[in-house]
């Protein structure tokens, strides 16, 4: 019993690498951020950065090297490690990567909590993984919760600034209430199926009758709005807008990217698990997806014409991306591979733009629509990069984002949900209205001033032209790279 | 008497008052005691369902994680409402509208 | 006669070579230009009197035709046929329109040669001419009605630039662009009748034509809307529609007076001798379509109304060309109605005699023009009322126009008299016949009196009595003989006399001066005999004539009538002759008692029909209707209304969303919570999505407590709303 | 990159490629690089006419490359070209190189619109020349992206509103055009040839039918009308026409030359080579709903045109009229009809553009595009007078789009109304109806600028220079030559225009 | 019998605890009330056999959320903190709410019950409901569970609560003016 047990321990270690990789870093920084003395900050940022990219890409390799190996449950089955997650985990830290270079020069980081900065973005970083390889609702739960709780201090990382403050509170209300929401819903599937495990959960739906069923699917219902939440699909998005905007500019793009993925991941798992086949709760849950996709589509995108601050813009926009990965969720297993090209695609846009709106945001002290003036005039090479990667997020070829695009509504269109696509397509309309604008603004609009915009040196701009050029790159030639996924994730 | 039904009537009796305080209260601590009866209520409910039908001892491993959870949420909650009303000078929610469309 | 296409082509490609050479070194060099111009139609004009030596002189044919054809273009393609052919088709009547157009066409260069000499846009004026001459030729020259509407509308094209030749004057821009536009109303109809019998028959060249017409083809139905007609009358209708556009006839007449906006010669050219004489011929070529189509009747009156209509307007008009014009128009109706009445070669004679003399009536005109030079507005006078007594002054013009005056007027042994009176005498024909001619036949005995009374109104007024503007009269140098002042008009004034196109002085047979056989104007012009186009195989264009074509007819003045019938058609045409001889010496006398003698005041008729009077000034209200009912009063606001609607509303409203509705949802949204919803959504997407955009926001107020609400009402919601989803 | 297909696609982009080598300072030289390299295009066009098989009906072995693009999605870099899309390559060839010509004075950063300009001339060739539906969809999307900048740019006072609305609405259509195209290649069962346009064609789907909301819908239908909004809003027809205006208003000449020569022809060309040959049946079902249409637009387009006061938006709606008779030649489905309507797709091609240089000539000189001034006064007058040679141009371009026999546009025109006329006689009649509105708003625009008496202000405008007459000599000849002798673009066409109506013929 | 006393004792508790939360107009009694129903689910945990579960639930809350919950309302000045104007202006909102507020929160309440009481009607009816068993001490199964089952959970738990530490620490703590300043 104990030596199986112990050998067990270390077959799942071997597996569970990355997280305690990345928990390893968590805790070396905080030892770090204590043992320096507040006089060398430079070579104290220098070695807390350097420690943690080194952390993190040694995380990504364990990750790689995760990719390769077959699907295994550890942990006495509560985690599943597979090449689905791992992959979307891969997405997640290097968002965290890219989240952490942007917070290196963001001025709305205070200096001395940028380490603060890095640990909390870690540890929200493996509650995402958590969250993504859960394999039973108790480690679904803690993943869920990892991820708010440390996000509810993300977003209230400005301490003097009054929004951020509102922010982080909004956040706290509003996850603490959807949390609890959940947790009664899981109480009750735990109750009817007695047992937490999803497998046993899914076996045990197998074998009920349709009375039994029936009682499951408002639980279904009331824990969907917990991942709903997370992954800020419509009606659960309300809390987003006003948290983005009111976060830090790297917070921000924190909060659109890997808690979105983790979510994402976990809803992926639990639907292929419940909505196979043609019984009651799958029809009801695939029903459920299709339209909160739908909706979160239409939402998102409708809300965001409207807004004058582009961050909030991009909050909006988010979640009419979050809804066109719904989509892929709503197909099922088909939609693995496609939905992790859009996470690529999508991290590698968001990136950029919030890059790009946080050196603005850091000249001027706002993000509003007319600081963008006449971009081009003042700084061609960034308007230009934002130019192509907001063509991209509106889906427009030949950039990445339209390839994206492409597979979702291509795999929706083979089961033939015409409706959904149809959907789908007149919302990237929508959204094109709005980037354009923004486009308008930078490129036909005169500047009111000329002053040259700082911050943007040469290692950013090699960052972000690397990144668009690989934007640029995916919409043009992604045989290789959807040819890999559909060999190692479709195979999950 | 000692039934599952009645058990779960009582927890979502919580689990009412607990949205109504959410809803109604004003003040940012009573929503939080909101937030803490929300989740008595569920972790009631794991107790209950474990120990009547399937006799399954993961509803209080459930009870237990949900009552630590709570804890930190709640120290972190109150955390960030003491730093509000430390900048605000105000604990009314309704004082929380500067982000909006 | 062994001869091939290299004799007949030259006719049409010579003025179409100088339009193209013209039209690169007209700026550089006018000279050469006009030289080029007037040698090319000057061969062309001996290229066809050889062909109709061919055809008159060697050999007496009714029915000699030739037919050519080439394949312009076709569409052969994946199983599917579509050709479209092209040809010449030659025979008496078009080497007859042949001599006369590049005649008359010679004869009128070399007058402008004089007339245009001081001109700045000299060279121009002829190139122009050279691409009319070349259309009107091919026009003659071609064997189906679609290169016939092609060269038709390059006239109408010429005709346009010509009239707005002067384009500095705004009304000269208003003349071309009613003339164009009202000839293209006729033409989109003649466009239509085309295609109707392209699509019925398969081809459209006038043979096939006839031979479709032969077996009936045509008498398939059409439906227009909820209407159904036989095909052979809507194209009967659609062609004639564009003679009328194109010849001026009633109800679309109103453009020739302004015409007269162009130089001259144009007008002489143009607008008298050839291109509104083009419609006619288009009538004549499809003369059996029209009788097939049962329209003789319709267009009898059509030429009535017009011949005596204009007629009664050019009583009073004071412009010289004014008077010509109406003329033109009058006497283009006199072969209308030749055509309703079945006086197919009277009428082609009419068209001939026509040309002749109407095309000297305005050179004529236009040396008076030309001579009579104002000195203080340094413009030349047109106004009669300020003429008079040039008789001494221009003795050539003189007696060219006084031939061409008694021509028109139906004075025996002139052209017109023959031509006119064999109208006029089978009207009354068909008048003893049918009840329904009887009003044609008066009207156009009515028009003929008209006709002699104002052109003798024109030349008293012109040539005789006292000069009423003495400094004008002084300024004028007495004529000298010019070759190309002059000598044209007297060339043509010899082809005014009667004899050229009758066998007899009379026209009627009564005075022979040859042989019977020798009247060669009856003899070889006739009506098409469809029936002789049965199974008609066309021949390539390079082949030779063979004489095998060459179909001898001997003369039969009363064509396969009984005796009695020609007795009495005999006896008809003697009274019509008589009866129109009467009238036209009385209109001479009539206005010989007015403008010479003055016994009879006109003043009086004025005050006596003052508003008759008043109608006539006004053309009979056509172009107030025409321009200030339907164009101004109908299309023109419907127009504006409807760009209106397009930009306005449509476009507006529809596409950029309704600002109205738009404030409407914004009152309402503040419902939910009174955030303050500024309306940023100048040009969103659309109605919907901006009242959607509204209420998102709104919704979104930024109070968490709101936000727990909408979470557990769309929660609610989609729990009840999947039940049934399930069950 | 050995075929000529290649070379005629990429050397646009590759002159690209050069000018943002060139420093931005270099003006001149980065004009006459683009004049150059668009001169070679169009030479290079003319070599792949040259080479033409006219008696081939369909796409040429000889002109057909094929490499493996994606393979999972089966699409391929597939290039080919037939006797429908040859007479649309010269037409770009010739057009881009004219109006290169014609913007010599713009001043404005003009490396980033020659730039934009060559990328342009890429993708409009890439919609030609490309056989794969993936890669047909990608040009016509690309190509909407410099167009966006060119008119924003570059155009008039309300030129952002323009800009916006033609990228939209354009956008709205194609994406329609997107699923349309996913749906055909699951439904032709994703294999090799699901994005092969020509294998697609034929009417394979015409008996698949599509749940869609509980009730069985016509596959062929539904994707027909699916893909028709995307190709309608191009063309455009009616209810979709009203980004034209302000598009053609506001863009510089050259972009509106582009735009009227060429871009509306995508619209047209995309029912000739994807929505008629690939859903046969349907297009058959729905003709005369698309002859409606396009009667609609030549009447309503020519009314419209009439009240127009800016001369620029005149000739605009003339273009909404004139490709109504497109449509109406299109849903005739006879031999005529369809050659017809390809070969007017040319000729308006050529005479439209003419009619946009001119108007573009004239605003150097004038700065304003007025024939009423607002406040009521002349714009112009008398310019007969000032401008000889611009008139005689101007003569030709106008008696060209108006339909004068011995002008390209007749013989097109009468192709369409005798394809069309057995079909629907009353839309005959009442398409002729439109062809003398056609001429009526043409000649009064015409007397209004060019007779009368020269206005002060027009006294210092100076005739056509000499690269003028330079660019618009070719369109002249091509609107002559081509309409004395159509024969050479109809042989080019005749033969696969042909195969297309032999295909919709079996299904009427 | 003795259990069925405790059950409707602590049921009793809980009930009114969580009613008076709502209905009270004193946070600090509130607070209180929360405790008492607190209290009363402990009860119940022991009348359910869960007494480790009790046990935690009587240190953790009683222990510590309910006194943090103290400390802030003190923190914070409980009631005496002004009340602010609606946003139409005329009525004044109390912190402990108004007739609106609680029409809001009820009619939600309300419709939560009408989805969770059909939920509840289900179960109670179905199969589930079964009869008590003989007592037996819930602990070693814990135990075991945690160590083995749900060791990672237990392990990784660890790190939400390091991460909460630390977070309530960086929101919690002053801002030092030096370190405003060097922002600046």
């Amino acid at each position: 019993m104990t030596n199986t047990l112990g050998m067990n321990y270390l077959a799942s270690l071997s597996r569970f690498v990355p997280e305690v990789l990345a928990s390893i870093t968590m805790l070396g920084l905080l030892v770090i951020e204590a043992s320096f003395s507040n006089r060398s900050k430079q070579i104290k940022a220098r070695v807390v950065y350097g420690f943690a990219t080194t952390g993190l890409v040694v995380t990504i390799l364990a990750l790689v090297e995760n990719l390769q190996l077959p699907t295994s449950q550890i942990f006495y089955g509560s985690i599943s490690i597979d090449t689905f997650s791992s992959s979307m985990k891969l997405i997640a830290t290097i968002s965290t990567l890219g989240v952490i270079y942007l917070s290196s020069f963001s001025k709305e980081i205070y200096s001395f909590l940028k380490t603060e900065f890095v640990v909390m973005a870690i540890g929200v970083l493996i509650g995402c993984m958590l969250l993504a390889s859960a394999n039973n609702f108790l480690t679904l739960y803690l993943g869920v919760e990892t991820l708010s709780i440390l996000s509810y201090v993300l977003a209230s990382f400005k301490k003097v600034d009054e929004r951020s403050n509102e922010a982080g509170l909004k956040y706290v209300l509003y996850g603490g209430f959807t949390a609890g929401i959940m947790l009664f819903g899981i109480s009750h599937i735990f109750g009817v199926v007695g047992s937490i495990g999803y497998a046993e959960v899914a076996a045990k739906l197998g074998l009920m009758g349709n009375m039994d069923k029936l009682i499951l699917i408002p639980s279904f219902i009331l824990f969907f709005a917990g991942l709903g939440y997370k992954i800020s699909c419509v009606p659960f998005h309300m809390w987003t807008p006003d948290v983005y905007e009111g976060s830090p500019t790297p917070v921000t793009a924190f909060f659109s990217l890997v808690p979105k993925f983790g979510g994402l991941v976990a809803l992926m798992k639990i639907s292929i698990l419940i909505g196979v086949g043609q019984n009651v709760v799958s029809i009801t849950w695939i029903g459920l997806l299709s339209l909160v996709a739908a909706l979160t589509m239409s939402v998102g995108n409708i809300s965001a014409l409207g807004q004058k601050s582009v961050k909030r813009m991009l909050a909006y926009s988010s979640i009419a991306h979050a809804g066109n990965m719904i989509l892929a969720i709503v197909v099922l297993k088909d939609g693995l591979n496609a939905l992790v090209f859009y996470a690529i695609t999508y991290t590698l846009m968001t990136l950029v733009a919030f890059y790009i709106v946080s050196i603005i945001h850091d000249k001027y002290g706002s993000d509003h629509f007319d600081r963008f003036n006449g971009l081009i005039t003042r700084n061609p090479a960034m308007a230009i990069a934002f130019t192509i990667i907001l063509f991209s997020l509106a889906g427009l070829p030949p950039f990445g984002g339209f390839i994206a695009k492409f597979n979702i509504i291509s795999i929706i269109v083979k089961k033939s949900y015409y409706t959904l696509a149809v959907i789908a397509v007149l919302n990237s309309v929508i959204s094109l209205y709005y980037y354009l604008r923004l486009v308008r603004l930078m490129i036909f609009k005169q500047s009111e001033d000329i002053s040259e915009i700082s911050g943007f040196n040469f290692s950013r701009q090699t960052v972000v032209a690397m990144m668009t050029l690989t934007v640029v790159i995916l919409g043009l030639f992604w045989n290789n790279l959807f040819d890999y996924l559909s060999r190692t994730v479709a195979s999950y | 008497m000692i039934s599952l039904s009645s058990y779960l009537v009582i927890s979502l009796f919580l689990f009412l008052c607990g949205i109504t305080v959410m809803i109604a209260r004003k003040n940012i601590i009573a929503i939080l005691l909101g937030i803490e009866l929300i989740l008595n209520a569920s972790a009631l409910n794991f107790v209950a369902y474990s120990r009547f039908g399937h006799n399954n001892i993961d509803g209080h491993i459930m009870a237990l994680f949900i009552i630590v959870i709570a804890a930190a949420e709640a120290a972190v909650g109150l955390a960030i409402a003491i730093r509000y009303f430390q900048n605000r000078e105000t604990i009314h929610i309704d004082s929380a509208t500067q982000l909006q469309s | 006669m062994e001869y091939d296409i290299s004799q007949i082509l030259p006719i049409v490609l010579l003025p179409f070579g100088a339009f193209v050479l013209n039209a690169l070194i007209v700026k550089k060099i006018p000279r050469v230009a006009v030289f080029l111009s007037c040698l090319s139609i000057f061969v062309s004009f001996l290229f066809a009197a050889n062909i109709f030596k061919d055809f008159f002189f060697s050999k007496y044919a009714s029915d000699f035709y030739v037919h050519r054809v080439f394949e312009w273009f076709n569409l052969n393609g994946g199983n599917q046929t579509f050709s479209v052919k092209m040809g010449i088709y030659l025979d008496n009547m078009s080497s007859v329109m042949l001599l006369m157009v590049t005649g008359t066409a010679f004869l009128i260069h070399i007058f402008s040669t004089f007339y245009m000499k001081e001109d700045a846009r000299y060279g121009r004026f002829f190139v122009y001419l050279s691409l009319f001459s070349s259309a009107m030729l091919g026009l003659v020259l071609s064997d189906n009605l679609l290169s016939v509407f092609i060269f038709w509308e390059i006239m109408g094209f010429c005709s346009y630039s010509l009239i707005g030749f002067y384009f500095e004057k705004e009304g000269a821009g208003n003349a071309s662009l009613k003339a164009f536009m009202t000839t293209r109303v006729g033409d989109v109809f003649f466009l239509f009748g085309i295609i109707a019998l392209w699509t019925t028959v398969g081809s459209v060249s006038f043979v096939d034509i006839y031979s479709a017409i032969n077996d009936g083809l045509l008498s398939s139905n059409i439906s227009i809307l909820i209407w159904s007609f036989p095909v052979v009358t809507v194209a009967a209708i659609s062609i004639f529609l564009g003679t009328i556009g194109k010849s001026a006839q009633f109800p679309l007449q109103v453009w020739l007076p302004d015409a007269m906006w162009g130089p001259t010669p144009c007008s002489a050219l143009i607008h008298a001798a050839t291109m509104v004489a083009a419609g006619v011929y288009l009538s004549l070529r499809m003369y059996p379509l029209m009788q097939a189509g049962g329209l003789l009747i319709p267009i009898a009156y059509i030429g009535a109304i017009t011949a005596f209509g204009a007629a009664t307007i050019a009583l009073i008009q004071t412009d010289i060309k004014a008077v010509l014009a109406y003329s033109t128009i009058s006497q283009l109706g006199y072969m209308v109605l030749g055509i309703g009445v079945g006086a197919y070669n009277a009428s082609f004679m009419h068209l001939i005699t026509h040309a002749v003399f109407k095309a000297c009536l305005f050179l004529s005109a236009g040396s008076i023009i030309h001579s009579l030079h104002d000195h203080h507005t340094h413009a030349h006078v047109q106004e009669m009322p300020r003429m008079g007594g040039l008789k001494k002054k221009m003795p050539y013009t003189f007696i060219a126009m006084l031939f061409c005056t008694l021509a028109i007027s139906g004075v025996p042994l002139f052209s017109g008299f023959v031509s006119k009176d064999r109208i006029l005498g089978d009207a009354l024909l068909m008048a003893t016949h049918n009840n329904l001619y009887i009003i044609p036949a008066l009207l156009g005995f009515g028009g003929a009196f008209l006709t002699a009374f104002y052109m003798f109104r024109m030349m008293f007024l012109t040539f005789f009595g006292e000069p009423r503007d003495k400094e004008l009269f002084d300024h004028v140098h007495t004529e000298k003989l010019k070759w190309n002042q002059n000598v044209p008009l007297l060339i043509l004034t010899v082809f005014t006399l009667g004899f050229w196109y009758s066998g007899s002085f009379s026209g009627q047979g009564l005075v022979k001066v040859y042989d019977a056989k020798y009247e060669w104007f009856q003899t070889l012009i006739k009506a098409p005999k469809i029936s002789e186009f049965q199974n008609y195989t066309s021949i390539g264009m390079t082949e030779k004539f063979t004489s095998n074509e060459i179909v001898s007819s001997k003369y039969e003045p009363d064509e396969g009538e009984t005796e009695e019938e020609s007795h009495h058609a005999h006896s008809v045409h003697h009274v019509g002759a008589i009866i129109s001889i009467l009238i036209a010496i009385s209109g001479i006398l009539m206005a010989w008692l007015m403008y010479i003698m003055k016994t009879v005041n006109p003043g009086w008729w004025v005050t006596t029909f003052t508003r008759w009077y008043r109608a006539l000034q006004n053309k009979y209200y056509f172009d107030d209707f025409y321009i200030k009912g339907v164009i101004q009063k109908l299309l023109l606001p419907l127009n504006r209304t409807l760009s209106f609607f397009d930009m306005g509303i449509f476009d507006r409203y529809a596409i950029d969303g309704w600002a109205a509705i738009n404030r409407f949802f914004y009152k309402t949204s503040r419902w939910f919570d009174n955030v303050v919803v500024d309306s940023i959504l100048v040009d969103g997407t659309g109605v919907s999505v901006r009242f959607f955009n509204v209420l998102l926001r709104t919704i979104q107020n930024g109070k968490i407590q709101f936000y727990f609400i909408v979470f557990i009402a769309v929660l609610a919601g989609y729990i009840f709303s999947l039940k049934p989803l399930v069950n | 990159m050995s075929h000529l297909l290649d070379w005629i696609l990429w050397m646009p982009a590759l002159g690209l490629l050069g000018v943002l080598l060139i420093p931005k300072d270099k003006v001149t030289f980065i004009r006459f690089w683009t004049l150059a390299n668009t001169l070679v295009t169009f030479i290079l066009t003319i070599l792949l006419y040259s080479n033409f098989d006219s008696e081939v009906a369909g796409i040429q072995e000889r002109f057909y490359v094929a490499i493996p693009w994606i393979q999972q999605f089966n699409i391929y870099y597939r290039l080919g070209v037939d006797g429908i899309a040859l007479p649309m390559i010269i037409l770009t060839g010739m057009l881009f190189f004219i109006c290169v010509l014609s913007s010599w004075s713009i001043s404005k950063s003009v490396k980033a619109y020659f730039a934009l300009f060559l990328m342009l001339e890429t993708s409009v060739m890439g919609v030609f020349l490309s056989l794969d539906f993936f890669l047909f969809y990608v040009f016509w999307e690309v190509m909407l992206i410099p167009m966006f900048f060119l008119i924003g740019i570059w155009g008039g006072e309300n030129k952002e509103y323009a800009a916006v609305k033609f990228f939209l609405y354009t956008f709205a259509g194609s994406v329609l055009m997107l699923v349309g195209l996913i749906a055909l290649y699951f439904a032709s069962g994703q294999n090799e040839d699901s994005f092969n346009i020509i294998a697609l064609q034929g009417g394979h789907f015409t008996d698949m039918t599509v749940n869609l909301f509980g009730s069985q819908w016509s596959f062929a239908h539904l994707f027909f009308v699916l893909m028709f909004i995307g190709f309608a809003i191009k063309v455009p027809i009616f209810p979709f026409h009203t980004w034209l205006p302000h598009a053609h208003v506001q863009a510089p000449t050259a972009v509106s030359v582009i735009l009227a020569g060429v871009l509306l022809k995508m619209g047209t060309y995309g029912f000739l080579r994807i929505s008629f040959p690939i859903f046969p049946e349907a297009a058959v079902y729905f003709r005369q709903w698309i002859a409606v249409l396009g009667l609609v637009n030549v009447i309503y387009g020519a009314f419209c045109a009439m009240a127009q006061s800016d001369v620029k938006k005149l000739v605009a709606y003339s273009s909404v009229s004139h490709m109504g008779f497109v449509m109406l030649g299109l849903s005739a489905m006879t031999v005529q009809g369809t050659n017809g309507a390809v070969l007017q797709m040319f000729n308006h091609g050529t005479s439209t553009a003419m009619m946009f240089l001119l108007i573009g000539i004239l605003y150097e000189r004038s700065h304003h595009r007025w024939i009423v001034k607002p406040d009521g006064t002349k714009g112009f007058s008398g310019l007969y007078t000032q401008l000889p040679i611009y008139s005689i141009v101007f003569i030709i371009a106008m008696f060209a789009s108006m339909g004068l026999p011995g002008l390209s546009g007749f013989i097109s025109e009468a192709l369409i109304f005798l394809g069309i006329y057995k079909e629907f006689t009353t839309i005959t009649v009442l398409a002729l109806l439109g062809l003398l509105i056609g001429a009526a708003y043409l000649l009064w625009m015409f007397k209004r600028m060019f007779f009368g008496e020269v206005l002060d202000e027009e006294k210092k405008y100076t005739d056509m220079n000499m690269r003028e007459v330079f660019y618009m000599a070719p369109l002249c000849i091509a609107v002559i030559v081509f309409g004395i002798f159509p024969a050479p673009i109809l042989n080019i066409m005749k033969a696969s225009v042909g195969g297309l109506v032999s295909l919709m013929a079996k299904y009427h | 019998m003795f259990l069925n006393v405790v059950f409707s004792l602590s049921a009793l508790l809980t009930v009114s605890g969580a009613l008076m939360v709502v209905v009270t107009r004193n946070l600090i009694h509130s607070c209180v009330f929360l405790l008492m129903s607190l209290l009363g689910i402990v009860g119940l945990y022991v009348t359910l056999n869960a007494d480790f579960v009790a046990a935690t639930q009587l240190v953790v809350y009683v222990g510590g959320v309910i006194v943090l919950m103290l400390f802030a309302v003190m923190l914070t000045g409980g009631n005496n903190t002004k009340e602010v104007l609606s946003r139409f202006g005329f009525e004044s909102l109390p912190l402990m709410g108004n007739v609106k507020t609680y029409f809001w929160g009820i009619l939600s309440a309300i419709t939560m019950m009408s989805v969770a009481g059909n939920l509840i009607y289900r179960v109670a009816q179905s199969s589930l409901a079964s009869v008590l068993e003989q007592y037996k001490s819930s602990v070693d199964e814990i135990g075991t569970k945690l160590l083995t089952d749900h060791v990672l959970s237990f392990e990784i738990s660890s790190i939400l609560l390091l991460g909460a530490l630390v977070g309530a620490a960086i929101i919690a703590r002053p801002l030092g003016s030096k370190q405003l300043n060097e922002e600046k």
